[in-house]
C-alpha cells in the first residue's frame, strides 16, 4: 500500500468560511406510513390504556410489539392477548445526549422493558421517576400512562415506566 | 406525530452540505473567477470531460490536465419543464436544454433563454462577476448565438 | 455446501480516512478503485463486473447513491450493483463480489466501498434516528448510542465485565492505528483517557466510539485461472458467511451475537476451519465501539463467551500476541466510514497474508485470518475467511 | 392500487405466503438464502435491511439487501445458486409508494447535487429531454406514445393484479414537453416474492418449473452529460449478457413474449429496440402493425406493463418476471398471449436519473 494514500481532508472552518465550494440542500422527503393491522391495533390499544400482544398458536410465543405472523414458525397469528402494564428492565442506559448529539442536562434513561407474561418479549421505552444510580437490570417497573384525553395512539401514550418500589 | 393510529408521519431531520470535489472546485472556480468553461483531458481516450472529473470513467485514468472549452455549444435535446422539484406547478414553464460542445465529451444541462431546437448553436451567459458564487447557477442561462 | 470455484483477492486500495473529505463520494471511490487496479497491474477494461457497498443514503445525501457512485467505482457500461446490509456492508461487499466470480459468470470483480458521512448535517448521528422503527421507536427520540449502550450493558452485566477491561480495546486499537498511513486520528490514548472521557450514554463514553469518517476502500477479485496469471501471491477467499437476526431486537437477549456465530460457522464450514481458536492466526472483528470487538471475538468463536476481556487483559490480542485482533487499528483507530471501514478489514487481511503490512505486520507468517462486520439493529453478521 | 390498510411488513408477508405455497416450500426449512430489494429514501427508513427478515421467513438466516430493482436481486440469487452454496433462494421486492407523501421530493434527491439539483426543476425534466432526443432520432411520434398507453391500459383490464383506478385522461397534459402526464406510469403499491431453485431441487419441487436461461444487468454513465441519449445502452448491454448466457442469437425471432420497462410510454419502444426485439426495424412501425399486441407476433407487456398495472418502484422488475412466468406456464388467463410461448424476456430500468437496468430470459 502507498505510504502517502490519497485523500484531502478539510477542517470545519474550510467549509464554514467557504474556502472550498459547497452546495447546501434541505431535503423535503416526507412519509406517512400505514401502521397496518398489527401496529395499528397495538397503538389503538395504547390509546385505550392497554398493552396488546399476539400469540402464535404453533409455538406459543407471545409477540410484543405484535405482528400478524410468527417469524419463527412462519405462520399467520390471529390470537390477541392483553398484557399487563408491568415488566422488568432487560437492559438500560443513562443517556446524556439527544438525537442530534446535543448535551442533555437531565439524562434520559432508555430501557428495554420485558413485559410480564410475554416471555422475554418487550419493547424500547424510557424509565422515569428514578434516579440514574438506582436503575438496575432486573428492576421491576410499571407503565405511567398519559391522561386518556391526550392519548393519541402512539408509543408515547405510555409516558414512561416507573420503578415498582 | 400520530394523530390517527392508521398512519405515522415522519421525515429525515437532516440537511446536506456537498463539496464540489476536486474537479468540481476547479470547474466552478473557473466560471466564477474567469467566466470560462474548463474540461479535464484524458489523453488515453482523447476525451475532454465536461464537467471535468479527476478520472476517466472509461479507462479510469487519473485526470490532471484541464483544457478550456470554447463557449459555443449545440443543443442535443430540449424540454419545457412545468413543475418544480416538489411537483408544484411553476409560475412560468422553464426551457431546459442539454448542450454539447464540439471539443468536449459531455456537456451542460441548463436553462435556455427562450425556446431552442435540436441543433441550435448556443452559448452560456454568465452572471455578472460580482454576483457569482461558485455554482452551476453562475451560468444564468444559455442563449442562441446571434 | 459444494462451492465450485475458488476466488482470490489480487489487489487492494484505500483512501485516507478523514473527518471531512474535499473529494466527492465519486472521487473517493475512484481513488480507492484506482489503487486496487494499479496494485494488481490491471486495467478497468480487464474487469468484468463491479460490486459496490455503501451504507445509508442519508449520509452522502443522495437517493440511490449506488447509482451516483457508479462511475467513480469503475461501473461504466458494466454489470454493477450495490449491496446494503447496514454496518455489515463493508465485509459483505467482498462476499457480494465473491459470488460474482464464484458463480462462474465473471472472471473478475472490482469491489468498492465508500462512505461520505460529512455531507450530513447537523451531524451524521442525526441520520441514525431514521434507522429506528418508524412507528414505535422514533417517537421516543432515540439516538444510535442507545442501542450500543443497551447491548454493552447487557454484555457487561451477564459476564460481570468491568469497564476498564473494555476500554483496554480502545487503547490497543488506537495504538495499532499509529502505524496505519490512512488513520484519521493516529493518536494514542491511555486507559485513563478513555475512562475519563465524556459520558454519552452510560456505559458508552466518547473514546469508546470510533470516529465519524469519509473514505473509500477497494479490492479486486479474480477467479483462480486469472489470479494465477496476475500474481504469484493471491490471497484466497476460502469462506464466506452472513446471517440476519429478527428485526425485533427487544425480543432477544443482546448479550451474545448469535447471528455472528451463525455467519462464522457458515464461513468456517466452507473454509474447512474446524477449530477457529487454533486455526485462525489473526482477526479483524468489527470494532465501531470497544466492547464490540470483544463481543465479536466471542461471536466468531475465537474464545468462550465472556472470555474476550480476559484475553485482552492478558495481551493475547496485541499485535505481537498469540491472537492479534485488529492489527490495522480497526475502526477505533483508523476511523469509521461505515462501509469503507468494513472493507478496510478485508484489505488488512490481504496485506497481512501477503506479508505487505509493513509496520503493522503480525509475526509468525500468518496463513489464515478472519474479517467480520456487523450492522443493522444489532442484527447482521458478515464474515470472510481468507488464506494466503 | 394503494394499500393503506396494511403495513409494508404485512403486504410482504402476504406475497411471501403466496409464493411459498406456489413453490411448495417452507421458508424456515427449505429456503437457504433470501435476497431483498429496497432503497432507503423510498422507505423513509435508513438501513431498511433491518426490517426485511421476519415477514419473509428469513430470521437468523442468510438474508441480504441489494439496493436496486428486484430483478437485480433475482440475478443475485441466481449467482448465489450457481456458486453451489445454496439450492433454494427467495427474492423479495415491494413498493409502498403510498407511504411516500411526495415522490418528486424523493426523485430530486437522486439528482447530482452540484450540477443538476441546483436548477430546481422536477426530475421528470430528464425524461422530457430523453423523450425528445428519442423521438427526434427515431422518428417516433407522440401518436405512437399514446398507442402504447392505450395498448397497455387495455391489456391491464384483464389482469387481476393490475391497479384498477388512477389512470388519467389521454389529454396530453404537459409535464415536461414532450412528456405528458399520461406518459408516466402511475405509482402503485405491491409486494412480490419469487423462489429460485437449483436444477435438481427445482425438479423435486414441481413438474413444470420455469427456467432462467440468462440474466444480465448493466449501467451506462450515471452522469447525464456523458451517457448515450436517445438510445438505451444499459438495456442493450444487459440484453447482450442475458442473450449470451441464454444462447440467443436472434432475439426478435427467439423471444415469444416480452415484458419490458414502460415507466414512460416512449421507454417501451426505446427498450424494445435496445433489446434487439425490432431486429433493425423501428419499434414504432411494429407497434403500428400490431406486432406487440396480445395477439401479435411478439406481444409486449401483455400484463399491461407499468402504465397499465401501476409502477411499483423497485418491485417493477419482479412484476415483469412474474408475468413472463405466468405466460410460460400458460396460466395468465384472459391476458394469456395467443401463440405458443417457449421463451420469454423480462427487462427493467431503475428510472430517472439512472441509466441502469436488468434483463432475464426465461423458458419452459
Amino acid at each position: 500500500m502507498p505510504t502517502e494514500p490519497p485523500g484531502k481532508g478539510l477542517r470545519e472552518e474550510d467549509l464554514e468560511h467557504h474556502n472550498v465550494i459547497t452546495v447546501t440542500y434541505q431535503p423535503t422527503a416526507k412519509y406517512s406510513w400505514a401502521t397496518g393491522v398489527a401496529i395499528g391495533r397495538f397503538l389503538n390499544g395504547l390509546k385505550e390504556g392497554e398493552i396488546l400482544g399476539t400469540k402464535c398458536d404453533e409455538c406459543g410465543r407471545i409477540a410484543v410489539p405484535p405482528r400478524i405472523f410468527c417469524e419463527w414458525c412462519f405462520r399467520r397469528t390471529t390470537t390477541w392477548v392483553k398484557l399487563p402494564d408491568t415488566g422488568t428492565v432487560n437492559t438500560f442506559s443513562i443517556s446524556y445526549i439527544a438525537t442530534d448529539t446535543t448535551r442533555l442536562k437531565t439524562p434520559t434513561i432508555p430501557a428495554v422493558i420485558e413485559i410480564d407474561t410475554a416471555g422475554h418479549a418487550g419493547f424500547l421505552h424510557i424509565v422515569g421517576e428514578a434516579r440514574p444510580e438506582e436503575v438496575k437490570i432486573g428492576m421491576r417497573v410499571k407503565a405511567v400512562w398519559a391522561d386518556p384525553e391526550v392519548r393519541k395512539g402512539s408509543i408515547t401514550d405510555i409516558r414512561y415506566f416507573r420503578p415498582i418500589r | 406525530m400520530a394523530t390517527d393510529p392508521g398512519t405515522i408521519e415522519g421525515d429525515f431531520p437532516v440537511h446536506f452540505r456537498y463539496t464540489a470535489g476536486i474537479a468540481g472546485e476547479k470547474f466552478l472556480k473557473e466560471i466564477k473567477d474567469n467566466g470560462r468553461l474548463v474540461a479535464a483531458r484524458c489523453s488515453n481516450c482523447q476525451l475532454n470531460y465536461l464537467p471535468p472529473r479527476i478520472y476517466c470513467e472509461r479507462c479510469m485514468s487519473k485526470l490532471e490536465e484541464y483544457v478550456e472549452v470554447e463557449n459555443s455549444g449545440i443543443v442535443q435535446s430540449y424540454t419545457l419543464c412545468t413543475q418544480d422539484r416538489e411537483g408544484k406547478q411553476l409560475a412560468e414553464p422553464v426551457n431546459v436544454a442539454f448542450v454539447r460542445f464540439p471539443s468536449a465529451h459531455g456537456g451542460i444541462i441548463h436553462r435556455t433563454h427562450g425556446e431552442v431546437c435540436v441543433g441550435d448553436r448556443v452559448r452560456a451567459v454568465f452572471k455578472p462577476k460580482s454576483n457569482r458564487t461558485g455554482s452551476i447557477l453562475d451560468i444564468e442561462f444559455f442563449e442562441k448565438e446571434p | 455446501m459444494h462451492v465450485k470455484k475458488r476466488v482470490a483477492v489480487v489487489g487492494a486500495g484505500m483512501t485516507k480516512f478523514m473527518r471531512r473529505a474535499h473529494e466527492t463520494g465519486k472521487e473517493l471511490a475512484f481513488e480507492a478503485a484506482k489503487q486496487a487496479l494499479d496494485s494488481a497491474e490491471m486495467r478497468i477494461q480487464d474487469v468484468d463486473s463491479v460490486a459496490l457497498g455503501s451504507a445509508p443514503d442519508a449520509f452522502d445525501g443522495v437517493h440511490m447513491k449506488g447509482e451516483y457512485l457508479l462511475d467513480g467505482a469503475g461501473g461504466w457500461q458494466k454489470p454493477y450493483s450495490r449491496n446494503f446490509v447496514g454496518g455489515g456492508t463493508g465485509v459483505f461487499s467482498a462476499i457480494h463480489g465473491w459470488w460474482h466470480v464464484a458463480s462462474g459468470l465473471f472472471d473478475t470483480c472490482l469491489v468498492v466501498a465508500e462512505e461520505k458521512m460529512s455531507s450530513c448535517l447537523p451531524h451524521p448521528q442525526t441520520a441514525f434516528l431514521t434507522i429506528f422503527d418508524n412507528m414505535i421507536e422514533r417517537p421516543l427520540g432515540p439516538n444510535l448510542i442507545w442501542i450500543f449502550a443497551l447491548e454493552m450493558q447487557r454484555y457487561m452485566q451477564r459476564h460481570k465485565i468491568p469497564k476498564e477491561q473494555i476500554a483496554q480495546v480502545a487503547v490497543k486499537n488506537k495504538r495499532n492505528a499509529l502505524d496505519h498511513p490512512c488513520a484519521q486520528i493516529a493518536r494514542a490514548a491511555t486507559l485513563q483517557d478513555i475512562l475519563t472521557s465524556e459520558v454519552l450514554a452510560w456505559p458508552v463514553q466518547r473514546l469508546d466510539i470510533s470516529p465519524v469518517s469519509d473514505g473509500a476502500c477497494a479490492v479486486l477479485l479474480a477467479s483462480e485461472d486469472v489470479a494465477r496469471k496476475i500474481t504469484d501471491s493471491p490471497v484466497w477467499i476460502s469462506g464466506v458467511g452472513w446471517n440476519l437476526d429478527t428485526t425485533y431486537w427487544t425480543n432477544r437477549d443482546l448479550y451474545f451475537p448469535r447471528y455472528v456465530a451463525n455467519a462464522a460457522r457458515m464461513a468456517y464450514d466452507m473454509a474447512g476451519v474446524t477449530n477457529p481458536r487454533r486455526q485462525i492466526d489473526f482477526a479483524e472483528p468489527y470494532d465501531p465501539f470497544d466492547y464490540k470487538e470483544l463481543h465479536h471475538m466471542e461471536g466468531l468463536l475465537l474464545c468462550r463467551k465472556g472470555e474476550a476481556p480476559k484475553l485482552t487483559a492478558e495481551g493475547v490480542t496485541e499485535r505481537d500476541g498469540k491472537l492479534p485482533i485488529c492489527p490495522s487499528g480497526g475502526l477505533l483507530g483508523v476511523g469509521n466510514p461505515i462501509a469503507a471501514a468494513g472493507l478496510m478489514k478485508i484489505c488488512e487481511l490481504f496485506w497481512q497474508l501477503r506479508g505487505e503490512a509493513g509496520k503493522r505486520q503480525v509475526a509468525g507468517d500468518p496463513r489464515t485470518a478472519v474479517a467480520q462486520a456487523w450492522g443493522d439493529l444489532m442484527q447482521i453478521g458478515t464474515v470472510v475467511v481468507m488464506q494466503g | 392500487m394503494t394499500t393503506r390498510e396494511v403495513s409494508y411488513k404485512e403486504l410482504i408477508f402476504d406475497a411471501a405466503l403466496k409464493a411459498y405455497e406456489d413453490a411448495g416450500v417452507n421458508p424456515r426449512r427449505d429456503v437457504e438464502s433470501f435476497v431483498c430489494s429496497s432503497e432507503d429514501f423510498y422507505e423513509g427508513t435508513s438501513i431498511f435491511d433491518e426490517y426485511v427478515p421476519d415477514q419473509i421467513g428469513g430470521a437468523l438466516k442468510p438474508v441480504c439487501t441489494i439496493a436496486a430493482d428486484g430483478m437485480y436481486s433475482l440475478a443475485t440469487a441466481y449467482m448465489q445458486i450457481l456458486t453451489g452454496l445454496f439450492d433454494v433462494v427467495a427474492v423479495e421486492a415491494h413498493s409502498k409508494a403510498s407511504d411516500i407523501v411526495n415522490i418528486s421530493s424523493i426523485y430530486d434527491l437522486a439528482l447530482d447535487p452540484v450540477y443538476v439539483r441546483p436548477l430546481g426543476l422536477n426530475a421528470n425534466f430528464i425524461a422530457g429531454l430523453e423523450m425528445n432526443a428519442f423521438l427526434h432520432s427515431s422518428g417516433t411520434s407522440l401518436r405512437h406514445c399514446t398507442e402504447i398507453i392505450e395498448k397497455n391500459r387495455k391489456n391491464a383490464v384483464s389482469n387481476p393484479l393490475a391497479m384498477n383506478s388512477g389512470h388519467g385522461p389521454l389529454t396530453r397534459t404537459r409535464l415536461s414537453y414532450p412528456l405528458a402526464a399520461e406518459d408516466v406510469a402511475p405509482l402503485a403499491d405491491g409486494a412480490a416474492v419469487v423462489v429460485l431453485a437449483a436444477e435438481d431441487a427445482a425438479r423435486n419441487l414441481r413438474d413444470d418449473p420455469v427456467w432462467i436461461n440468462g440474466v444480465g444487468w448493466a449501467s451506462d454513465s450515471p452522469n447525464l452529460e456523458t451517457r448515450d441519449w436517445g438510445k438505451a445502452t444499459y438495456a442493450a448491454l444487459a440484453g447482450k449478457q442475458a442473450y449470451r448466457l441464454a444462447k440467443i442469437t436472434n432475439p426478435a425471432d427467439e423471444v415469444d413474449v416480452a415484458e419490458i420497462d414502460d415507466t414512460y410510454s416512449f421507454k417501451e419502444l426505446q427498450h424494445a429496440e435496445a433489446l434487439g426485439l425490432a431486429s433493425g426495424r423501428r419499434a414504432h412501425e411494429m407497434l403500428e402493425q400490431g406486432v406487440f399486441d396480445l395477439d401479435g407476433e411478439l406481444p409486449i407487456n401483455p400484463s399491461g406493463g407499468s402504465i397499465g398495472m401501476g409502477h411499483t418502484l423497485e418491485m417493477s422488475g419482479l412484476v415483469r418476471v412474474i408475468e413472463v412466468v405466468q405466460q410460460l406456464r400458460g396460466s395468465a388467463g384472459k391476458h394469456q398471449v395467443v401463440g405458443d410461448v417457449e421463451t420469454g424476456l423480462a427487462q427493467t430500468w431503475r428510472g430517472v436519473p439512472t441509466a441502469s437496468g436488468a434483463v432475464v430470459v426465461l423458458s419452459r
